[in-house]
C-alpha cells in the first residue's frame, strides 16, 4: 500500500452513468490481489474531500508498442455516479492528477481447488469480481458469473469476463438483457447443479442478504465484500465497522471494512441487522 | 530569483524543536486523537518518528463499542463523525498497542476519558503505571457520547472536579482537550488551569447535523456528530487565540489543519504545537507535508526557531 | 425515462407557500439579513417577487460606520465578516429604501439591533410606524459589535428582557435571530419565547479568526469575525433541529445553504422557512435556482405541497 | 450587469506569474466602460468558493474566418497568480466553465476634451487603462502611458496600448527594462512638461499614494482605480469600503469600491490613512 500522486490515462463512459478509469500505477499490479480496494481522490482540493473507495477492477500495462512511449502499468477501477465525488470524478480527463492510496484491505480467498467457483455479482458489484476471476482460471478452476442488474444498461464488461475465460451468465429486472428476474434465481439453479460449489457475492445489500441466505440454505461457503462509508480506508478512523457474528448492543463485535475486509466471510457477519446500514446515500447534493 | 535565494541559504536548519508541558517535542507536529488509530495503522506510510509525538485513540476503562453505522458523512470541507469513542480499553491498550511503542523516538502522549468521575480516576492510575506513555490527554470534550465528556467539558467546575482528580492520580503531564461548544471557552480553560492542567489542548469537534434528503433522515445513525475538518478552522483559531490570552498554560492548537500555512496560523496565535486531525484521512502523509512546510517558512523568512514564530501574532 | 416521467407529471403545480408567524410566504426562501443589502443591489439580477420574503440589512437608531478594513476574509468553504452592522439607520432607510418597497408584492422583514436596551426600543417603535415593514426581525446575535448583540443573545435573561421591550413596542410579528455562540441553544430559544417572540431564525454566524501567516496579522482588522458560508451548515442544521424540539413557535433556518438540497435539510428538521446569505454573494441568483429546486423536489417526491416535508424527519 | 454562465476561450501565461484569459460574452462589450470590473469564479464549487474581482482589460469579438465558427464576443482579463484562487483559474483550459458577473462598478470618467492624458500603471495595475486609452484616443486626444514595474517580467501589454495609438513609456525598478526607477520619477517630469494633465493611475497603495500627493502638488485632476476585498461585488455586503474624504471615527464616511469605484476622483478619498487596508494578502495557502 502507498499513496501514488499520479495521473488520469483514460476515462470514459461505457453505459449510462458508468465510467472506467484508468490510471497510472507503477508497481501497483504487483501487490494488487482480488477484492482489494483503493481510495481516490483529485489532486484540487474540493469541498467533497474525502477519499472514494472503490474496487480494483483489473491492472494491466500500456505496452510500448502502442504509442511509442515507455511501457506504463495501470490500475483502472469502473464506477457508477450516484453522487458529487463520482460527478467530479467522471469530469476528469487524461493528464488530469489523482491520488491513489492502495492497494487496501484484505480481498478474496481463492477457496478449495477444485471446487466449482460462483461469481455473483449485482451492478457495479462485478468489479472485484473480475480480478478474482483471473486468479482463478489462471489456477486451472472452472469459474461461472452470474451477473444482474435491473436493466441492460447495468450490466458491465461481461465479454471482458468471457475473454478470461469465465462462463456468465447475465439477468435482468427487466429481462432487457439475458434472462428475466433477479441474479438470485439464477443462483438457486446453479447451487442446484454444484451442490459444493463456493460463492463469491458482491452487490446491494438487499441481494447480498439474499445470496447469503441462500447460500447458508445449501450449506456452500461465501464470501461477500461490503461497502461502507469510510473516511481514511486502513483501519485508524472506525468508520466503517460493520457488526461481526454474534454482536450485540451489550456485547459489540466491530469489524473494520476497511482492515478486516471488504472481502469477509459471510459466516462471520451478523445477518440478523442490516450488515450495511443506510447505503443509499447518493441523494441529494448541489450539482 | 529564487535559485539565487537558495545558494545563500544558511546550512544549518531551522529548529522546530518546542517544550510542551515538560514534553520535549523534535518539532510541534502531531496527530489529533482519534485520527490516528493507536499509530501502527499509518506506519506503512512514513517512520513515525517524524511525529512532534503521537496520540492515541481515546481510551476508556472497558472496552467500548462506539455507536451504530453510519458514523461519518461528509460535510462541506468538513465530515461528522460519530464513532461514539469505539476502542480496545486500557487493558487491551498496554497488551496488544504499547508494546509497539518501545522502540519510538518520540514520545507517546495517550488520549482517554471516562463515563464516570471515578472511571477518569482509574485509567488515569493504569496510565501513570505504563513507562512508555509520555503524557496524558484528558479528553473532557467529546460531544459523541450521551453519558461521557459533554457534562465535564461544558461546566468549568465539573471540568475542575475532573482534571483535579487526574491530577492527583498522575505524576505525568496533564494535557487536558477542551470542547468548541461552550459560549466562553475562556472560563473552562481558566477552570482546568487552576485544577491543575499542565497544558490545554482545542478544540475537539463541533456539534452538526446532515440530513439524507431522500430518505428523511440523519445521516449517521446517533443523529448528531462532530463536525471537524478545514471547515471549523476560523472557529479553533479563534479559541485557540482567547485560551493562550486567557491561561499561563501552554495551548496545543487542532481544527481544521490541512498545510503548513494552516498550522502557523495556530502557532502565530500562540498555540505551541498542533495536532493535526481529519487532514490524516485525506492525505496519509499530511503531517510530513506540514512539518516540511513548517520549516521551509522558518527559511524562507529567515527565522532559525520556530519559537520566532509562535506567538507573533501582531495586532 | 425522464422524458416519460415528465410527459405524466401532474399539470398542477406543487404549493411552496409557508406561513411564518401569521406572514404568508409564496415559498420558504427568503435572504439572510446583511447578504442582500435593502434589496436594490440584486434587483437588477432577478425579480424580488419570486422571493418569500425580503429581509433587510440589520438598522440601528443612529446610522452606524461599521468596522475599518479589510471586513471579509475567505476560509474553507467559508467566509469571515466583520462589516461592523454599518447602516445608513432608521431615518435613512424609512425615506431612501422603503419607498422601493411600495410596489413590492412580497413581504418586507427589517432586521434591527440596539446599542443598549433603550435602543433597541425606540427602534422597534419606528418600525413599527413603517406600514411597508410587514414584519421584524430582532438580532439579538451579531459578534461583530462590542457593545451590540453579544451580551443580550447570549444570556437567557437579556435575551428574554430585550426581547419583552420590543415585544410591547410592537403589533407586527417578531422574528428574534439567536446567536450560535453559546452552550445550549435550547435556552436562549424557550427564554424568547417566553418572552413574546412569534417566530425563531438561526443561526447568525460563528465567530471565527484567520491568520495571514506572512504579516502575522488578522485578516480582519476587527481580529475576530463572524464565519458563514457552507461550511457551517452542519451545525446550523443541528441548531435548529435543536430549536424545532424546543419551542412550539415557527422557526427560520439559516446557514450554508448553498442549493435546494441544503435548504431541505432545515425544513426536513422542521424551520418552516429558510433564509440564505453567503451564497447570495457567490451566485446573485442562488435564491432562485433553490426556489426552483425545491419546487423539483416535491415534483420528483410525488409531493404536492411543501409542508409535506416540513418537519418530515425520520429517527 | 448580468451573471454569464460561460466558458474560457484561452487561458495563457504571458510573463512569469500573468495570466490572460479570453471568455466567452456575447452582449458584454456594449455595457463595458473602461475602468469596471468583473466578479469571476470556476463553475466547480470550490472550497475558495467567493467570486475574484478583475479589472476589465478589453473586449472584443472573434471573427468567423478565425475557424470558421461563427463570431465570438469575448472580454479579457488579465491577472497575477497570487494565491489560491488565482492559482486555480490559471489552470483552466479552452472550454473549461467559468461565471462572470459584470460589468461591474463605475469607471472612468473621460475628463476634460484637449487637456493631455497621463496613464500610470503599477504592474497588474494597467490592467483598467486599456480600454481607457482606447476610448480616449477614439475621441481624439493624446494619451500617454506611464507603465511601471519592479522587473522587465512586470510589463505587460505595452505593445497594445501602442498598437492603440498610446504613447508608452516603460520604467522599471531594477532597470531591466525602459528607464531605470519608478514611475512617480517618470510622472513627475510629464507633470512638469504637462501642467494640464488629466492622470488617471491604477497600481499598488504605496505608488497610488505617491501620485496622488505628486498630482495634488501639481494640482491636476487624479483618477485612481483601488483594489478592495469583495464578496458580492453589487453593494450588497459592505466588505469592499474605502475611507471617503472627511472619514474620522467619530464622524465616518465609507463608500464601496465596488460601486462607487472601483475608480475614484482622488479629491474624494482620505488619503491620510491608508486608503486600502492589507492589501498584501497573497500569503499563504495551501498548494
Ligand atoms: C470497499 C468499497 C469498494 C467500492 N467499489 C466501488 C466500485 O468499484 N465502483 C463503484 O462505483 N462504487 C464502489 N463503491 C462505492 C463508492 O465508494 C461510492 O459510490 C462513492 O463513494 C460515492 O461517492 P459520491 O461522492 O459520488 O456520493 P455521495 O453520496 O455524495 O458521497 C457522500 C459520502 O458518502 C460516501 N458513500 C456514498 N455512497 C457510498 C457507498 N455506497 N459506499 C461507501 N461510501 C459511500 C462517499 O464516499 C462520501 O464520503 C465502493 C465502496 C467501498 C466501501
Ligand atoms: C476592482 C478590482 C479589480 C482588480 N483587477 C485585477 C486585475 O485586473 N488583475 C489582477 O491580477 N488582479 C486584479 N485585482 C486583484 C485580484 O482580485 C486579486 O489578486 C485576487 O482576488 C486574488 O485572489 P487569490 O485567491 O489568488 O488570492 P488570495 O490572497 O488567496 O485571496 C483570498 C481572498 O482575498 C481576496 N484578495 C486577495 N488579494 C486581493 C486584492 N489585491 N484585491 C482584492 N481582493 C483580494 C480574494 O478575492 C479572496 O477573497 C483586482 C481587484 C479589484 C478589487
Ligand atoms: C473520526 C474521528 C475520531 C475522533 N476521536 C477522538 C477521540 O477518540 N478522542 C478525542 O479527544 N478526539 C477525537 N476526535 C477529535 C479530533 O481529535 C480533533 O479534535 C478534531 O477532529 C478536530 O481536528 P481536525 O479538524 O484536524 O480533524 C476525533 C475526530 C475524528 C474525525
Ligand atoms: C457580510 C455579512 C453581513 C451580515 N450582516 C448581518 C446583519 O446585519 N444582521 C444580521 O442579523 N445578520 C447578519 N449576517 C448574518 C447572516 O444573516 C446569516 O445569519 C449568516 O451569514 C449565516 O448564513 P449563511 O451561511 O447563509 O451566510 C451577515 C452575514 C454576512 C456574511
Ligand atoms: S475507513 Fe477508517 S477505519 Fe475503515
Ligand atoms: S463587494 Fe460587497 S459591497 Fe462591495
Amino acid at each position: 500500500m502507498k499513496n501514488y500522486k499520479t495521473i488520469v490515462l483514460s476515462n470514459h463512459e461505457i453505459s449510462p452513468d458508468y465510467f472506467r478509469m484508468r490510471i497510472l500505477s507503477p508497481g501497483f499490479a504487483a501487490k494488487a490481489q482480488p477484492g482489494q480496494f483503493v481510495m481516490v481522490r483529485t489532486e484540487l482540493m474540493l469541498p467533497t474531500m474525502l477519499r472514494r473507495p472503490f474496487g480494483i477492477f483489473r491492472v494491466g500495462c500500456l505496452p510500448a508498442e502502442c504509442d511509442g512511449l515507455p511501457p506504463r502499468e495501470y490500475m483502472e477501477i469502473l464506477y457508477k455516479v450516484v453522487g458529487q465525488g463520482t460527478k467530479i470524478l467522471s469530469e476528469l480527463h487524461q493528464g488530469d492528477r489523482v491520488e491513489l492510496l492502495g492497494p487496501l484491505g484484505s480481498g478474496f480467498d481463492l477457496g478449495t481447488p477444485g471446487k466449482a467457483k460462483l461469481l455473483v455479482g449485482g451492478g457495479i458489484g462485478l468489479v472485484p469480481l473480475f480480478m478474482l476471476g483471473e486468479a482463478l482460471i489462471k489456477r486451472g478452476e472452472k469459474v461461472r458469473l452470474l451477473m444482474g442488474g435491473r436493466t441492460r444498461d447495468d450490466i458491465l464488461a461481461v465479454t471482458e469476463f468471457e475473454r478470461s475465460g469465465v462462463e456468465t451468465y447475465v439477468s435482468t429486472d427487466d429481462g432487457s438483457l439475458g434472462e428475466n428476474g433477479l441474479v438470485t434465481k439464477v443462483l438457486e439453479r446453479k447451487l442446484g447443479k454444484h451442490p459444493d460449489a463456493e460463492v463469491f457475492a458482491c452487490g446491494p445489500t438487499p441481494m447480498l442478504s439474499a445470496v447469503a441466505n441462500m447460500c447458508a440454505a445449501h450449506n456452500v461457503s461465501l464470501q461477500v465484500s461490503l461497502e461502507a462509508h469510510m473516511a481514511c480506508g486502513v483501519g485508524a478512523c472506525l468508520g466503517c465497522v460493520v457488526k461481526g457474528v454474534g454482536h450485540s448492543d451489550s456485547n459489540p463485535h466491530y469489524l473494520c471494512t476497511c482492515k478486516a475486509g471488504p472481502v469477509f466471510n459471510a459466516a462471520d457477519l451478523d445477518w440478523g441487522k442490516a450488515v450495511v446500514a443506510g447505503s443509499d446515500c447518493a441523494g441529494g447534493g448541489c450539482k | 530569483m529564487s535559485s539565487h535565494k537558495e545558494k545563500t541559504m544558511p546550512v544549518v536548519r531551522p529548529s522546530l524543536a518546542v517544550e510542551v508541558a515538560g514534553l520535549k517535542l523534535k518539532n510541534p507536529v502531531m496527530p489529533a486523537s482519534g485520527t490516528f488509530g493507536y499509530g501502527e495503522e499509518y506506519a506503512p506510510y512514513f517512520d513515525l518518528n517524524r511525529l512532534g509525538a503521537l496520540v492515541t485513540k481515546g481510551l476508556s476503562l472497558n472496552p467500548k463499542a462506539g455507536n451504530p453505522t453510519p458514523r461519518i458523512a461528509e460535510t462541506t470541507s468538513g465530515m461528522l463523525n460519530a464513532i461514539g469513542l469505539q476502542n480496545v480499553g486500557i487493558d487491551a491498550f498496554v497488551t496488544a498497542k504499547v508494546p509497539v511503542y518501545r522502540g519510538l523516538q518520540t514520545p507517546v502522549i495517550a488520549n482517554f476519558f471516562g463515563n464516570t468521575l471515578e472511571e477518569y480516576g482509574e485509567v488515569a492510575k493504569k496510565l501513570n503505571d505504563v513507562p512508555e506513555v509520555n503524557a496524558v490527554e484528558l479528553n473532557i470534550s467529546c460531544p459523541n457520547v450521551k453519558q461521557g465528556g459533554i457534562v465535564f467539558g461544558t461546566d468549568p467546575s465539573a471540568a475542575a472536579q475532573v482534571v483535579a482528580l487526574v491530577r492527583k492520580a498522575l505524576s505525568k503531564p496533564l494535557i487536558v482537550k477542551l470542547t468548541p461548544n461552550v459560549t466562553d471557552i475562556t472560563v473552562i480553560a481558566r477552570a482546568v488551569e487552576e485544577a491543575g492542567a499542565d497544558a490545554i489542548s482545542c478544540i475537539n469537534t463541533i456539534t452538526g447535523m446532515a440530513i439524507d434528503v431522500k430518505t428523511r433522515q440523519p445521516k449517521i445513525a446517533n443523529r448528531t456528530g462532530g463536525l471537524s475538518g478545514p471547515a471549523i478552522r476560523p472557529v479553533a483559531v479563534r479559541m485557540v487565540h482567547q485560551v493562550v490570552q486567557a491561561v499561563k498554560i501552554p495551548v496545543i492548537g487542532i481544527g481544521g489543519i490541512m498545510c503548513a500555512a494552516d498550522a502557523l496560523e495556530f502557532l502565530i496565535v500562540g498555540a505551541k504545537a498542533v495536532q493535526v486531525g481529519t487532514a490524516n484521512f485525506i492525505d496519509p502523509q499530511a503531517m510530513l507535508t506540514i512539518i516540511d512546510g513548517i520549516e521551509a517558512f522558518l527559511v524562507d523568512e529567515g527565522l532559525t526557531d520556530i519559537n520566532q514564530v509562535i506567538g507573533s501574532l501582531k495586532l
